[in-house]
């Protein structure tokens, strides 16, 4: 513990010869933070959007219905249940039953109809697995064996469900890159400029015999441990303002809670790693690069 | 041991010193004068590596400061001690700190070395003071501080720019006794100075060259002083 | 524009007593426009996601469903027509056609069933405004009335899409406000690092006689003129981003375009106000602190 | 002008300065002089408002510089010309313009004071550095920079901390020229210095009084000068 605090200050190594946190070496530690603290956000959000998408996608592309026009005629429909049995794609295939037929048209014909008195076609409910389904081949083996069925998987409901869960997927990696690409400038900068502020000292330490390798090392831990505490600050913020969000959501909604569950917790943690590798990458280029302009 | 060679400098403009030719011998003394403005500083930065020359080499223990690279010219520093005349130290450490910063950089400060600091406090007067930041010293004590972190390295040679500028007769009597006694111990001393009567108190005590730059030229000034 | 540009540049006033930028002054021109950038496309994301939640919500609310169990008997439907028409909060009723009928019913009963055969109930297609309907005071006049006919808002199938766009409303809002948050802190703190970085030029300043409100003007100026420019190039690379997202969302499907429309374009520029009022503020309280600092 | 009153001077530790009372008349020239630490440039410092005595009154034209607001300090300093001991410039700014920039901070430059820049310039030997950054100075040319910016404003007392430090003996006494003249005009002139030769080269020319810091006092020296 005692090792991290001082990997923290930035006092292991040659990190005193670095002057302690002025306004512009607190900032460094303030950016990282506060990205870190909107990439985590960015980031659950996305995981979200993403198991959101294939919630959807599985509630919709995963069932399909054949119906069968002609009425009561049990062995079409029992061809049309071998055929479905057959076809790689489907996991189960089950006839619906009365009760569930008139649930279904309950909205549009009202509860009290008499079902059994009408000329009503058969329905089959297909689960499809997720590798999807040859639905090309699947018609025409219908239409080949069944002529009264057909087959239909849902898609003209599903399509703009999927499109808004493509869409939600997509912009959630958007939102994700420009937040991670934000988060690595504004750190990159903020550890340049703190670090420019420190030319003085650069130039004391090179003119009293310090070599490059030294005093890089001496600002490249500082720099980085500065970020890297932030980057734990600001995650942990994020992570704590993730537990705030909703979490549940109506059970049998549309809807999965917001918060990343089991080992998803784990991922907000990349940043830290992320934000350090920036921030020493920043400090290295920024050190060489300020020792590079002094002619001495 | 540091020798300039045809030496021409100059800051884009028209040149300060024009084909300058200097050798410092081991165990040396010299004092470099000349008006406000002539080069002193602009000699003393070639002599350390700060500058490069414009045209000519400057050699520094045998090898050209225009072919070192930057951090072969870093260690050669630990052989030169330099009293800058804009002194300048890490504003955050405490004079002591400040004063043992080159022996920390190249390595372990040993018993023996902060006994040879408490000393060199003592002498130049700011024992009382080693615990002051640097913003907290007079600008006389700004400048024994800088001659003392340029001593506290034990190095081969020292280059003081106006070392005694700010401060009395006595003390800078005394500076000029410490630089004596460390030419006596064999090292080189290059000190540049507008005092006159510093130089003929130096005089007295040891064989010292006396440089002038005049004329974009290092002349030996001869009896004159 | 001469005079915009010295404005930018900050040589009104008094800033050319304010050193030119230096890699810490850079940083408040950066951190503006990235946090302007990320702030922009926030808020061209919240606002879609309103225009979303709007479009579903009227696309579902906007209707209802009334039916009518007794078929074949005009008289109650007109009754029930007649209720609706004076009812608050409906716009429009209207028998549907047994055409439109049959396409509701068709993916369940096929197309080809003779629905004039049937004893199917008779709908009505209500058209709500969208202030809403008191649902319980229709039902009991309808019951009074019309005791065959149901009152469906379909707030059944509404509820999860309701839910669904009410989150993504909240969840922009929440990251909106996130990122103007941080938009500030970034910027103030940018602003300050190097503002820090200029003590010694205030020192200077200060001694020689200039009193705190020249000083304060001379780098308020510069400094706000800094981050004005970095919002504008900020904005401006949001809104060229913005013009990148898909734009044209499949006719009749779900989806709002992402881009605002009309009017909407100028709400992105409001963020350059914010970030002139921050960066404004941020100079002030930091140029009087560091002022107070010195006894000078 | 300016008056000390029973004023004790610390910085935290023990007192620099006790009980000390000093008048600054109007027209006087006083050098002022002491052991390197002494408390030279704390006295000056409390002349022009950057200090506030630890106990007793510096009054200011007849203010008190405790009662001042931070303001009123900043337009009394535009009566008051000081020559810093490390020399503080804007450094983004030529030679020539940080020399107005008092001029320019309290109002316009007028043409009059345009050609008595460039006179000034040319008196303390800066006329053809007049466009370079500060940083390109020597240390001699910073220090004259500086005495130019304090004589620019026309001020009604000039505050000198060691003016002449860095500067060969020719150029101190065509300084110290400079000085003797404004005083003939009827300005206040402290200077403090180390250099004994430079105060006797004075007091051939006018009439100065020589203040010496010992013991935490302030002493007039007498003839022993
Ligand atoms: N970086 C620079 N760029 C341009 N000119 C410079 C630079 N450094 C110094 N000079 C000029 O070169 C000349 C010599 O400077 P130098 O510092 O060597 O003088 P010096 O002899 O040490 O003077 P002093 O006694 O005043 O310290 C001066 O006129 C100075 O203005
Ligand atoms: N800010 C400060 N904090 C603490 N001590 C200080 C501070 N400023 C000066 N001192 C101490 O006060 C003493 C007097 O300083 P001052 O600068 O007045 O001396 P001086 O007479 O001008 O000396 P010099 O001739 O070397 O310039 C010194 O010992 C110095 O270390
Ligand atoms: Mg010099
Ligand atoms: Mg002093």
């Amino acid at each position: 513990m005692t090792s991290l605090l001082d990997f923290l200050r930035g006092s292991q190594g040659d990190g005193r010869f670095v002057p302690p946190s002025k306004l512009t070496g607190r900032l460094t530690l303030a950016a990282a933070a506060a990205m870190s603290f909107l990439a985590v956000f960015a980031l659950v959000l996305t995981m979200a959007a993403h198991r959101q998408a294939a919630l959807w996608g599985q509630t919709l592309a995963g069932t399909a219905t054949v119906r069968i026009a002609s009425p009561h005629e049990p062995e079409q429909v029992q061809a049309a249940l071998v055929i479905l049995e057959t076809t790689t794609g489907v996991n189960a295939a089950r006839i619906l039953s009365e009760d569930e037929h008139a649930a279904l048209l309950a909205p549009w014909l009202g509860p009290d109809l008499p079902l059994q008195d009408l000329p009503l076609p058969s329905l089959i409910e297909v689960e499809l697995s997720p590798d999807g389904i040859d639905t090309l081949g699947l018609n025409l083996r219908l239409q080949a064996e069944v002529p009264s069925a057909t087959f239909d998987d849902h898609s003209r409901w599903r399509a703009p469900l999927i499109d808004a869960a493509k869409r939600m997927r997509n912009l959630g990696w958007a939102a994700l890159g420009l937040t991670f690409a934000t988060l690595a400038v504004m750190v990159a900068l903020s550890t340049q400029s703190a670090l420019a502020s420190n030319k003085q000292e650069i130039d004391v330490l090179h003119l009293v015999g310090a070599e490059d390798r030294f005093i890089a090392r001496a600002f490249v831990w500082r720099f980085t441990g500065r970020a890297v505490a932030g980057a734990l600050l600001g995650t942990g913020l994020g992570i704590i303002a993730t537990l705030l969000l909703p979490n549940d959501p109506a059970a049998g909604s549309f809807l999965t809670a917001l918060p990343p569950n089991g080992l998803g917790w784990l991922v907000p943690f990349l940043v830290v790693p992320l934000v350090a590798a920036v921030a020493y990458l920043a400090t290295r280029v920024t050190v060489m690069r300020l020792l590079k302009e002094t002619t001495l | 041991m540091i020798e300039l060679q045809n030496v021409t400098q100059s800051y884009g403009g028209s040149a300060l010193l024009t084909d300058v030719s200097v050798q410092f011998a081991p165990g040396s003394f010299h004092f470099l004068t000349g008006p406000s403005g002539a080069g002193k500083s602009t000699l003393l930065k070639l002599l350390y590596g700060e500058l490069r020359p414009t045209r000519g080499h400057v050699q520094l223990f045998g090898i050209a400061s225009t072919n070192m690279a930057r951090d072969q010219l870093a260690r050669t520093r630990r052989r030169i001690g330099v009293v800058h005349q804009d002194c300048r130290f890490l504003d955050h450490l405490s004079l002591a700190e400040n004063i043992a910063l080159p022996l920390q950089i190249a390595g372990q400060l040993t018993p023996a070395d902060r006994q040879n600091l408490a000393d060199l406090l003592v002498w130049v007067g700011l024992a009382h003071r080693s615990d002051a930041l640097p913003a907290e010293l007079s600008g006389g004590e700004r400048q024994r501080a800088a001659l003392a972190r340029a001593v506290m390295i034990d190095p081969e040679v020292i280059l003081a720019d106006e070392p005694t500028g700010n401060v009395d007769w006595e003390m800078a009597q005394r500076l000029l006794q410490l630089l004596i006694e460390l030419n006596k111990m064999g090292k080189t001393i290059v000190l540049a100075t507008h005092d006159l009567n510093l130089i003929r108190a130096a005089k007295t005590q040891v064989e010292a060259r006396v440089l002038r730059i005049r004329d974009r030229q290092v002349q030996l000034a001869g009896a004159s002083l």
